[in-house]
């Protein structure tokens, strides 16, 4: 065990992998001499050499489609992916080729590759660098989608996530590469997907949360009990698969839910989880499910992105309103 | 163009006036150009016309199928024979891959990829997609120019894994005009990709003529730019396409990265059966086009060379017949699939949503 | 009044708006001399020529991003994207880029573009052509989606869509271009966006649908009715401006709702709609509110299609069901 | 790179085996080379001046004040000053158009853009993205390429309004890597806008060097790909960069179409306050490129002509300090933007959604 940051432990998982299996790779924009614009994959490239730790050109749909054509090779790419708001240039790559691959050739070719990226706000970032779309990626099918909130997840997702023969994109909360730390086993050891890991037990109200949103769920979960509310927090850790069966339970458990993330609302994957648990829980529910999110506008500039991003104080509001619903 | 470079400028970089000559090596008489050599033996000729014969064999079929709405809308390859088969010719089907848009069969045969399987996915069958063991394609492409991205990256990683193959990547005209078109080439450019673009300049692109297109007077002059070498081959010449290959497999063989070549040929046909190329297309194109035809002009220089006759043509016909007949029939006696297939290779291991879907699917739900 | 199918509505709307509006002009691939690969442009070149007709090179996302460049010197594009899935490759430049320009300047620049796009099953496509990606622009703030179901909505859709500010989505449902036919006036009218229609009285259950959903909708309300349940279906015509009143209203109606559409479950916008739902009409629902959709996987191979597409019968089931709940 | 291309091949189009020597015009010294002239008027090269100085001064001010924390991340063009003001002083604000990047600052500010706006924007305030009315610039552009398609589409659109404008797009040796660089280019060529393609190659795309971001040796070989010409300019020479962008747009304006420029620059300071280049960027390269620094070089010429000493350095040097003060006060004394400002200019109008959002979130929910 040691203590480390989120950084650290990706970093831990990419160089115990890379160590373990000769076939993983990793390529990027800035990835190798610099060791990436946040350091994930620094020492990498002095310790690997300049064939498996890879700077790439600036241009992320061959970045994208020629890792699937390594793939198809033996090699096992893991892509780091500067931002997630410049995935959008990779959409058709990821979404339509990479993800299906193995529906179309039916098993003969697939698609080891997983996709790492930062997102979400709080760092005062420039336009696009804050923007948090893992519901555009979740329509996808064939894509796999990991968004660990701590070190310890995203160690152990990540290592899971390279391994898994499908794609996988894995998103890192920006705003917690150096804020969120942990104990972090040293050793081998993975996250299953598809298992939803619960934050703070509780009775009265269910908090579901994922990535950077899990901090904000729990320090509302603490707002909340100083008014005598019990929330019981989970975090999804993986968006596909869903942990169906966790996902009931957690809310049948208490009959009140709130969802919170950081993208915008519309369409985003709390529609998602609130359409299903609606469809699966409807009995159990005992008040409207309430979602906190981003307003539907566009990430604003750094001057106002505080007002924008979901606040404890505004999940603790929601949490209360829905203990007061009948 | 010429004009369009004036006024005077300092500029070193100038687009040409008028395209270059294409390599030529076998004339539209089916005569070798003088001091041309066909670079390819007898039985490489005679191969590579079987193949070129047999594409269009399997497209006419196709084509009675479809209008007899037995088969869904497919692209025919009538005219690109040449293109096709003098690339390939040139690969290695044990080491080197060929990577597909959707007008490429009689590559993709060469290959190995089983007629059988090219049958049925004309079939809308799901199991069309299955790449037969061993078989060095990647699957038909849909996604204009999607496929160039893969193709540079199955080169890099055989160049990394120190394996002997070469990637030939096949596009058209049209999806050079995409984004994926040029940063595929300026990464294997960096990387020295064994990779090999053919770009098929059939001069259309569905009802899009080649000078909407594009502004270039070349297409193979873009190679500069990313730093390597580009070919413009007249497409309707085996011998022609064969030898440019032939080099720039050469090449990428000996690490000395990729090639572009631009491959001047025509598209006889529809662009798909679902299309009416006489909205658009001349006829006066078609017919001075049908006098350069591709598999015509390497059956006269065979019959020159005292290899080929009308006798042995028919019998190739009748052979070449009964070949697409029977893959036909072996896809169609292949099992028809039900809805299952849709949850079935989705992921290695369904989800559970996708489980709890499957069931109340076939549960009748 | 005339009888039109939904090809020759679209086209009576750009006819129209391109005589009344100098700026208007349409661009894309093979849509000038050929009139579009569905002929939707059909004549339209011959008419006005084809310096506002305009055949484009084939790539997508220079077709969006300079359409935001003419908008800014002053013209109108109606962009036709031939297929709504190769507007992936233009994915930034419509989401992130035109979507937002007007946020990005406070006003000083605006993109007033209609992007047109066929898409949706039932016609034997190959890969790709048939994808339903609603959900996927959604989620991009800034952008507006209209999806009409019949030919009348077509028309007056598509000259709100063009007079509309802001950028649109209109998308057209392929299976429907032929088949769907109505009466239309010839004159100029519009249909308002962020308004449903009510396409079917009743009072048991509520059917949510939009574009080619829509049909089979209705067809389930007949096959409903036979079984002695009045379905009330409205179509959202719009999903962005999202007619949330029209919405609340319809549903509060019977107390059950049943949504149908045409891409994968997860994350779709028939999640957006249940969750809205659930949020603002919780307490007249009598039952768990149900999805009709096509499974979570890629769009088939043609021979297996009609197993994927919701069908009338699985959604006169989904609504026997939603009745049967207590 | 001659290299690469042997062995012998049938090919055409071959890349070249070293870089051209840029368009040059004024040396490292500061003289004019052997014929050349300036090509710029006296009150234009002060004019020159004052905005590389300017800017210059203006990301000396940011740097200090991000430092303090009271700025955000932003990019400095310290190097790049020539290439800025070099382009922009060939274009007429009037009726021409700027579409930058990120790192335009003097060329923005040249079209008539006020500081005041610029300083808002780096505080990160959302007025900061408001053009001032009849300034032809494009917003600041953060997502690579994005901004090319962009300018296309101006000058396009100007030409079919017979609007006698042209576009300047911005972009570095980085961006050229991105597709859309391509299919703008393309687009361009076929419809012969009145556009200038501005590649600042700068060495660097953040820790990328020039050869990991392509096998070429010049960028500027791609214009005859897309059928216009393309030049190489020494992005450090005012003089030079003023010529070729001035003849491009004489051809732009002649309705002769694109030109591509790539003027060969070095990024003197960090990527932007977030990086640090002294991780990756050779202090000898630095070195190298900081005797080439194109105000110097200004300087020098002036100086040798009788036109610039201490002195007057100084009075600029003060003047121009006070009008960036001056536009960080203005900036500063703007009033700060509340949350309303998330749910303001989304649509033209507000749709109920975004109402229901503002009132729940105003009204403290
Ligand atoms: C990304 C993308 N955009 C649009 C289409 C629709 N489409 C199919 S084929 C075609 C023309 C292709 O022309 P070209 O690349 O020259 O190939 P050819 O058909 O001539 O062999 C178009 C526009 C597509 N399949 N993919
Ligand atoms: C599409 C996209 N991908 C990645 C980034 C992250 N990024 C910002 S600047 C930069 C390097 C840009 O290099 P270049 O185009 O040469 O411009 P320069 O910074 O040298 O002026 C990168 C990778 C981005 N902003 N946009
Ligand atoms: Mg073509
Ligand atoms: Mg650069």
């Amino acid at each position: 065990m040691a203590e480390m940051n989120m950084v650290e432990a990706i970093r831990s998982a990419l160089k115990l992998e890379m160590e373990r299996d000769e076939r993983v790779i990793v390529m990027g924009e800035d990835v190798g001499h610099l060791g990436g614009v946040f350091r994930a994959t620094d020492g990498l490239q002095q310790f690997f050499g300049s064939s498996r730790v890879i700077d790439t050109p600036l241009a992320e749909s061959v970045i994208a489609g020629s890792a699937l054509g390594l793939a198809i090779t033996g090699m096992v790419p893991v892509i780091e992916m500067q931002f997630l708001g410049f995935t959008q240039q990779a959409f058709h790559q990821i979404c339509q080729q990479m993800s299906r691959v193995r529906f179309r050739t039916r098993g003969s070719h697939t698609a080891q590759i997983t996709i790492r990226s930062p997102f979400g706000g709080g760092v005062r970032t420039p336009e696009f660098h804050s923007d948090s779309m893992e519901a555009q990626f979740a329509q996808s099918s064939g894509l796999k989608i990991a968004m660990p909130a701590n070190p310890y997840d995203a160690k152990g997702l990540l290592l899971e996530a390279i391994r898994d023969p499908d794609p996988v994109l894995y998103l890192e909360p920006l705003r917690g590469y150096r804020l969120i730390t942990g104990e972090v086993p040293r050793d081998d050891y993975t996250v299953p997907f598809g298992r939803l890991r619960v934050v703070r037990e509780g009775t009265d109200v269910t908090v579901i949360a994922w990535s950077g949103a899990v901090p904000v769920a729990e320090k509302a979960a603490e707002i909340a009990a100083e008014q005598g509310i019990s929330a019981h927090v989970v975090d999804l850790r993986t968006l596909v698969p869903l942990d169906e069966e966790g996902l009931v339970a957690a809310v049948e458990k208490t009959g009140r839910c709130v969802v919170v993330h950081e993208s915008v609302a519309l369409a985003g994957f709390g529609a998602e989880v609130i359409a299903f648990l609606q469809e699966q829980a409807f009995y159990s529910l005992e008040a409207p499910m309430r979602r906190v999110t981003a307003p539907d506008a566009p990430y604003p500039m750094p001057g106002i992105e505080d007002f924008y991003i979901p606040t404890a104080e505004q999940v603790a509001r929601a949490i209360a309103q829905t203990m007061a619903d009948q | 163009m010429a004009a369009k470079s004036s006024p005077p400028t300092s500029a070193q970089f100038l687009p040409d006036a008028k395209p270059v000559a294409p390599v030529s090596v076998l004339a539209e008489t089916g005569k070798l150009n003088r001091g041309a050599k066909p670079g390819m033996t007898k039985t490489a000729v005679l191969e590579a016309l079987r193949l070129m014969m047999l594409g269009r064999a399997f497209d006419t079929k196709c084509l009675s199928l479809q209008r007899q709405g037995k088969l869904g809308t497919f692209a025919p390859i009538f005219g690109q024979e040449a293109t096709l088969v003098g690339t390939a010719m040139a690969l290695d089907p044990a080491h080197d891959w060929v990577v597909p848009q959707y007008r490429e069969l009689p590559a993709i045969i060469r290959q190995g990829q089983p007629m059988e399987r090219i049958a049925l996915y004309r079939q809308g069958h799901p199991d069309g997609g299955i790449i037969a063991e061993g078989v060095n394609v990647m699957a038909t492409q849909v996604s204009l120019a999607a496929q160039i991205p893969h193709a540079v990256g199955l080169a890099w990683g055989l160049k990394m894994q120190n394996r002997p193959g070469v990637v030939a990547v096949y596009f058209g005209d049209g999806a050079s005009s995409e984004g994926d078109f040029h940063e595929s080439c300026n990464l294997a450019g960096v990387v020295e990709a064994p990779v090999i673009f053919v770009l098929q300049n059939n001069g259309w692109a569905i009802s899009t003529p080649r000078d909407i297109q594009s502004g270039a007077t070349d297409l193979a002059a873009r190679a500069p730019g990313y730093g390597f070498p580009g070919v413009s081959v007249d497409g309707n010449d085996l011998f022609a396409v064969h030898k440019v290959t032939a080099e720039a497999v050469t090449r990428a063989r000996a690490g000395l990265g990729p090639t572009l070549i631009e491959a001047h040929c025509f598209r006889m046909g529809p662009h798909t059966t679902a299309d009416d190329p006489t909205r658009y297309v001349d006829p006066a194109d078609l017919e001075r086009w049908a006098k350069r035809d591709p598999i015509d002009r390497v059956q006269k220089y065979l019959a020159a060379e005292g290899n080929w006759d009308k006798a042995t043509e028919e019998t190739w016909e009748q052979d070449i017949a009964a070949e697409v007949e029977a893959a036909f029939e072996a896809a169609s006696a292949h099992p028809r699939a039900g809805p299952e297939a849709i949850y079935e290779h989705v992921y290695a291991e369904p989800t559970p949503t996708i489980i709890r879907q499957r069931d109340a699917h076939l549960g009748g739900q």
